[in-house]
């Protein structure tokens, strides 16, 4: 790694140890005690393919600038144990200055460790949780960290207070004993990395994760209707909108496979209910002939991807971005929809909330690209704004006679009478239809209808949402690139600039229709431009190639998963091309 | 009023003006004036009716109906109907298909919406044959049926609906014979009062590929026995029935599934505040 | 239509006539008629969405030269009744030197086709056949085309011998007379598109639509495993493949669906049998999941895509081009897969027995693309070669300890075990699996796979056979196509080298992997591209543009189905684009 | 020999050096001990023996055995065995899934493997829950199982795989329990042995998101009867069982499905003379 983000206020932790050790648990109350420290931060989990009982790591940095990758290296590992840590040592890079907490309960610390040359200072985490009643060493870890870290006291203590509350007053005390064994052993130990004290800040803060974010965004737009079948990454937003929609007014219901809960969402719609599915890749992939349907009968629906990596099964647990062919040409026939991707873990919460505003203004299903890294991942961010989108369905009060529900309005959208409209009765047609909407395979009604669908979505005003373009507009070297790529290329420029190197940054969020004016605008004086991608086969990059005009030469980089994105890699990766 | 009294022309007024693309002597065309007298019976609004299917020439029925209708993707319709029923509980649902639509490629949503039980009415047109794709076996074609795809027959014994409607918990089940409209009208009736999935096999020949099935007239009779609420009483009668029992076979008792709706909704921004830090 | 293929020897005859009237049985008589007269010939079905009893026009096309594409404008139609005539008449272009027979007892001919100014003559086909004892109109046609057409009558009796044999001879004299007294009336009338007779041919002819070929090609690859779920207009396949398995000691399950039968040949072909599925567009999207699982696993298997008018449901009975997206780009993850196409209905057979050899020796799915105008229409052609491949699967016989399933062997291809080997037992897997066939997520072992997959199919020697590269290969003007366009491109092109204008001809069968190298050298020397498709969305160009390295600026001419390409109107916009 | 006296390291043969994933304690490391057990007992040869699975924690037990597998994808096995073994009908193809696997995603597969009838023996892991995904309902679960995504429980009645089986034409049907992996064992063996489609549910607590399953093992019992041929019997017994009766519950006669591969085939160039003119 080229070069490390050793600015001040900003420390990475990792916590590992197998399962029942509690590293999650700690790990969540480090972030939220981070978050009344008025620190900024992100959570992510790692484990191995047990459901329970495996090795585990609570991945956590903490920022008192907004956080939206991992570091290079991780500044302190706290090894509650070693069991399988060959496995995660390439997810925890060390560096020479790195300090790891070896127990020595657990003897030596395993050579991948020893061999990083990180500082190795030892710390009898089981003993000192045995000196406390009930006291556990996740807890003895926590504190640790805390006192480490410089989070203060009564951080600690109200983040405790938070997740064991409904568990009785002596399991807090038993765990606030240990955390505070721990704080006190912090203080006798090195440790450059403590961050600053928190000077209050403005705009009110949320912990959430991707997926929650993706709910809210959903539950914002108007979705009153979820059909649902889990799959990992996206089952928690099914799971946090069981809740939601049953507090707003809305429902879910738990289908039998995915082909059901698309076309349950269809028919929720259909009648008039704005709905959304959220899925994997293999249930994408179960998905796309009735989102066919959807695009030719023109009933608006939203589905969240959150991708992880492929082909097939896969890896369920990590990241990737290549679903975006499938997104973007997995139907059959020529069936224009709408592709977005939220560029962060906040902006779930736009990007779903807009899918909706989308699909609904369009009559279209709407594809949500989100990824496993920000979907599972939890941070602390600025509560995001919330945006009122103004148009909505068309729909038809009354209806004269002869309603055409597939007419050939100006724009594409045609009014949708909704089930109980009097008048309004029409057949939704997955068949080639006339503007009545009775089946035809004659050219003038194909080519018509073909027309609509496709103009509908090319004429609509996207406004400045269709991409985020930031960092140096006036660098003739532009980034591109998407979804969470987005979170450690943003860290890499900041580090460039630092070093006086400028780049403009393109992040569509609008991935189709292709807008390939709005991108030549956005490319405009640039001379050669980079792509950055999470996908094997360059997806992003021979999309852009085949359907923007992209007015200069473009390189890719691009990699797979399962490893997140660091910002020193991309450091090197793009100084390297700017420098070619 | 009984299906025999309404007039003519109160049913008629739930045909549209669209010309079915079936063969002349297909038993959809009767199925479709039974399915407009129970309409007409039930007095339904049109506008309150959504009639949903799949792909088959049976499944091409909600475009000649006057009601909404839904004319989606092969095996699907009744996950559809679900979801349009779900979220909107003060229409009357109605899935139409055929036997290779809802048995061969839907059969795991007819499993699945039995045991769900939402208010639906779900009449399937069994004609033992794929007629649209132009001949093919469906499950409950017999296993000695020639054909190209698999000749000399496919060896299999055929699938009974009403056994694994009955077995997965549908609420309600009965079988009507196309040649009969008004019986069949009877019956769609009965299944759209009594609450949760209502099953109806209606017998409905296919002429073009199954001519043999014009016999059906002689076949079918009323079954010997009245309607029973006693599952175990039920299975024992529809595992030895041969097919041809017409009318109402049972009628449970089984409460309609409904997702909740909360009465005192809050706004978006009430439940956000989850995520303050 | 710029310009007509006035030459000699080239017939078009459409003959219409409502439900049950018989057009389709005495067009294939027609057809085989004409094959035993030594013509070839192409014979398209069109019918309205009735399943029986529907309007329906028989189309033919009869030359001295191989026919594939339907011509500008048809020389003949014979209206056995007007029947819905105005749903057909966009389908059946007349010129002013064309002859419509009409038939009196059905009244004046209607609007549609007087205003073609097409010449009408009256012949009274119904009394005429109510003159023979059990006599049909149908019959009285085909005999009068027969008549007019120059078809001997020799071939005529041979004709209706074969289709009636199993009628009784009674039956078949009926007709023969009705069919004389056709012929007999031919001779008054004025026709100037007689054809020559044939002076004999030393290659041997076959009849045979597109489905049927694909199915051969099938067997000839080896294809001994057959699931099937009915589809329009890929059945046939099926149907074929149900007789013709049979023979060859393989055989045909039906499946409960898509899902079923997709995952029916992976188990088949995991067993050491080459399979094989067909479908059209809406099953192909049911099966995407499984086939990215045939990648993960390395499952060689076959589906045959038999395109129709999409999005949804569509127009099942018409063709489009428009699969193409999902074929590449229709699986979730990186999932690299072969795409091929048959450019002609005898290329069916070629390129279908090509894809079960390209898939059995890289142990991959391969997609092969048709459409419903190769694989309904029926030609006669010249007998496609036998050409027998070498390279099969590479299996192992013997086992040593630790077989290793996905080990990286160089080129990517492992040897596969065959269930029964012993010591070969594996774990065929979905998921990310170390060489072993273990489930892994890390990242060495996700790359080294990805980069297997990937370079097996890249590296593979697919020799000429990518693209068929004709016509003037030494143009500086190149026409890229594919698939069922090729036929009437091909015919174009003829059209306009007689005017003195040259193009190259590009035809890749091979479409996936993209051949960026062999495009680039096919192309050299060309100034400029123009490719050609029937799709809405110009599918095929925007995946030139994203994949190949175009030497050369390219311009698309692309349009969506139901209406096939017709050689007129691409000589016009092939000369338009090369005079701009 | 039957299975109490199959030694121990015969048994043991059958397995891989691969750790299994699964939570400790979980019942399916006792069904891959009864599946050994069984295949020890049948003496098959590992290489004439394939596995067949779909996605869930139990279809992760194809790689644990030393035996052909394929872990394909969820809710697809018993069609991929299907295909198997019609395509090499002298292998013995046991298919294993979950009760999300076999009985959601995979209900229709599973409809239609009964029926269709094939040599095959399917082993799913009943625990009533998704156990991959960390604990959401399955067909099987109960309607009042509290979770995050149906709080407070699904309200749908259990779906009944045993009667499901039975009403679309399984040849074996089975119970057995996780906790019992010699009477496991025992049933496995039969199921094998017995020609056609053969289905056993194997009760398999999931430790870990249903722990009130660990009372499974005061609830179970050997059936108090002995296992029927007669379709009706069995239909009344599965139809009133309280899920809990282990043992075999149905044994039919019916000829199982093989595709008929002819003894005498022809080279392709000899079908090709249909297309000469
Ligand atoms: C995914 C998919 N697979 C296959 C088809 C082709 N298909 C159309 S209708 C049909 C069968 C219809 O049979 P049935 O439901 O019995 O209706 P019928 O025509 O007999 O009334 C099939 C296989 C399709 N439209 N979509
Ligand atoms: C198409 C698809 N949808 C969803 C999933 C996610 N998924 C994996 S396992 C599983 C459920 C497994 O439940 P079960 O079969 O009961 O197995 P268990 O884990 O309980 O043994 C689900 C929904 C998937 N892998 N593929
Ligand atoms: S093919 Fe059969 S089912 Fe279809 S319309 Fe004709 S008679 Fe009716
Ligand atoms: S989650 Fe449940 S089913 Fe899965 S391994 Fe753990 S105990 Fe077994
Ligand atoms: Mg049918
Ligand atoms: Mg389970």
């Amino acid at each position: 790694m080229s070069e490390d983000s050793a600015e001040f206020g900003n420390v990475s932790i990792a916590l590992t140890g197998s399962g029942g050790a509690g590293v999650i648990t700690a790990g969540a109350m480090l972030l939220d005690a981070a978050a009344r420290a008025g620190c900024y931060g992100m959570f992510v989990r790692s484990s191995g393919p047990q459901i329970r009982g495996g090795e585990a790591a609570a991945l956590i940095r903490l920022s008192m600038q907004p956080v939206e990758a991992q570091d290079d290296v991780f500044h302190l590992l706290v090894g509650l144990d070693w069991h399988n840590i060959e496995r995660f040592a390439v997810e925890l890079p060390l560096a020479a200055n790195s300090l790891v907490i070896a127990d020595p309960a657990n003897g030596p610390p395993p050579e991948v460790i020893i061999e990083t040359g990180a500082r190795i200072v030892e710390v009898p985490l089981k003993d000192m949780a045995k000196a406390v009643p009930n006291g556990r060493p996740n807890m003895v870890a926590l504190g640790l960290i805390a006192g480490l870290t410089g989070l203060p006291e009564e951080t600690l203590q109200a983040a405790l207070a938070k997740v064991l509350e409904g568990k009785g007053e002596k399991a807090l005390q038993a765990s606030l004993a240990a955390a505070l064994a721990g704080l006190a052993t912090s203080a006798g130990l090195e440790f450059d990395r403590r961050l600053p004290a928190a000077t209050g800040h403005e705009k009110s803060r949320w912990q959430i994760s991707g997926n929650q974010a993706a709910g809210l965004g959903a539950i914002r737009g108007g979705v009153r209707f979820v059909a649902a079948y889990p799959i990992t990454p996206a089952t928690e937003i099914l799971e946090w909108l069981a809740a939601g929609l049953a507090k707003v007014g809305g429902a879910l219901v738990q289908a039998e496979d995915e082909l059901a809960s698309i076309n349950m969402i269809i028919g929720a719609s259909y009648g008039g209910t704005p709905a959304l599915t959220a899925t994997s890749g293999p249930g994408l992939a179960l998905m796309t002939e009735s989102i066919g349907l959807a695009v030719a009968s023109e009933v608006p629906i939203v589905v969240i991807d959150v991708m992880r990596g492929g082909p097939s099964t896969g890896i369920p647990t990590k990241s990737e971005q290549s679903d975006l062919n499938i997104a973007l040409f997995g139907l059959h026939g020529d069936a224009p929809h709408i592709v977005v991707a939220p560029a962060s873990i906040g902006d779930c919460v736009f990007t779903a909330n807009w899918a909706v505003h989308l699909a609904e203004s369009l009559q279209v299903p709407a594809l949500v690209l989100s990824d496993q890294f920000l979907g599972q991942s939890r941070a602390i961010i600025d509560q995001p704004a919330d945006l009122a989108f103004a148009t909505q369905r068309l729909t038809v009060e009354t209806v004269g006679d002869g309603y055409r529900r597939y007419a050939l309005a100006a724009g594409g959208v045609s009014p949708m009478a909704i089930p109980g409209t009097p008048g309004g009765q029409y057949t939704a047609e997955g068949l080639e239809h006339t503007p009545r909407g009775m089946p035809s395979s004659q050219v003038t009604d194909h080519v018509a209808q073909l027309d609509k669908r496709r103009d509908k979505i090319l004429g609509f005003d996207y406004g400045d949402h269709w991409a985020q373009i930031t960092e140096d507009v006036d660098s003739d070297l532009a980034i591109i690139t998407w979804g969470s790529t987005a979170g450690p290329v943003r860290e890499a420029l900041n580090r460039l600039r630092a070093g006086g190197r400028t780049f403009r940054l393109i992040v569509p969020r609008l991935l189709a229709p292709a807008s390939p004016q709005r991108m030549a605008a956005a490319l405009r004086g640039v001379k050669r431009a980079l792509v950055i991608e999470q996908s094997h086969s360059a997806q992003f990059f021979h999309y852009l190639r085949g359907y923007f005009d992209l007015p200069c030469p473009a390189d890719s980089y691009h990699r797979p998963g399962p490893l997140p994105f660091r910002p020193g890699e991309l450091v090197e990766q793009i100084a390297n091309w700017s420098a070619a | 009023m009984n299906t025999q009294t309404v007039s003519a022309s109160a049913a008629r007024a739930y045909k549209s003006d669209v010309k079915p693309v079936w063969c002349p002597g297909c038993g959809d065309f009767t199925v479709l004036s039974a399915i407009t007298k129970a309409f007409a019976e039930l007095g339904l609004p049109p506008e309150q009716v959504a009639v949903v299917s799949g792909i088959g020439c049976s499944s091409r029925i909600p475009a000649y109906l006057n009601t909404y209708g839904f004319h989606g993707v092969h095996g699907r319709a009744t996950a559809l109907a679900t979801g349009l029923k779900l979220a909107r509980p003060d229409l009357t649902v109605v899935v139409a298909s055929g036997d290779g639509d809802g048995f061969s490629i839907g059969g795991n949503h007819f499993l699945h919406a039995c045991r769900r039980n939402v208010d639906l009415t779900y009449i399937v047109m069994d004609n033992r044959v794929y007629g649209m794709t132009k001949g093919q076996p469906s499950p409950t074609t017999e296993p000695d049926w020639d054909n190209a795809l698999t000749p000399g027959g496919t060896g299999l014994r055929a699938f009974n609906p009403l056994v694994i409607a009955l077995a997965s918990g549908a609420n309600f089940i009965a079988r009507g014979f196309s040649g009969d409209p008004v019986g069949t009208a009877r019956l769609i009736v009965e299944a759209i009062e009594t609450p949760g999935f209502s099953f109806v096999e209606v017998l409905s020949p296919c002429v073009t590929f199954r001519p043999d099935q014009r016999d059906w007239r002689n076949a079918v009779r009323p079954a010997p026995v009245q309607p029973t609420g006693d599952i175990g009483a039920a299975a024992r009668r529809l595992m030895t029935d041969d097919g041809f029992n017409l009318g109402v076979l049972y009628v449970g008792s089984r409460t309609p599934y409904q997702t909740h709706r909360t009465a005192a909704p809050v706004s978006p921004s009430e439940i956000e505040q989850q995520f303050a830090v």
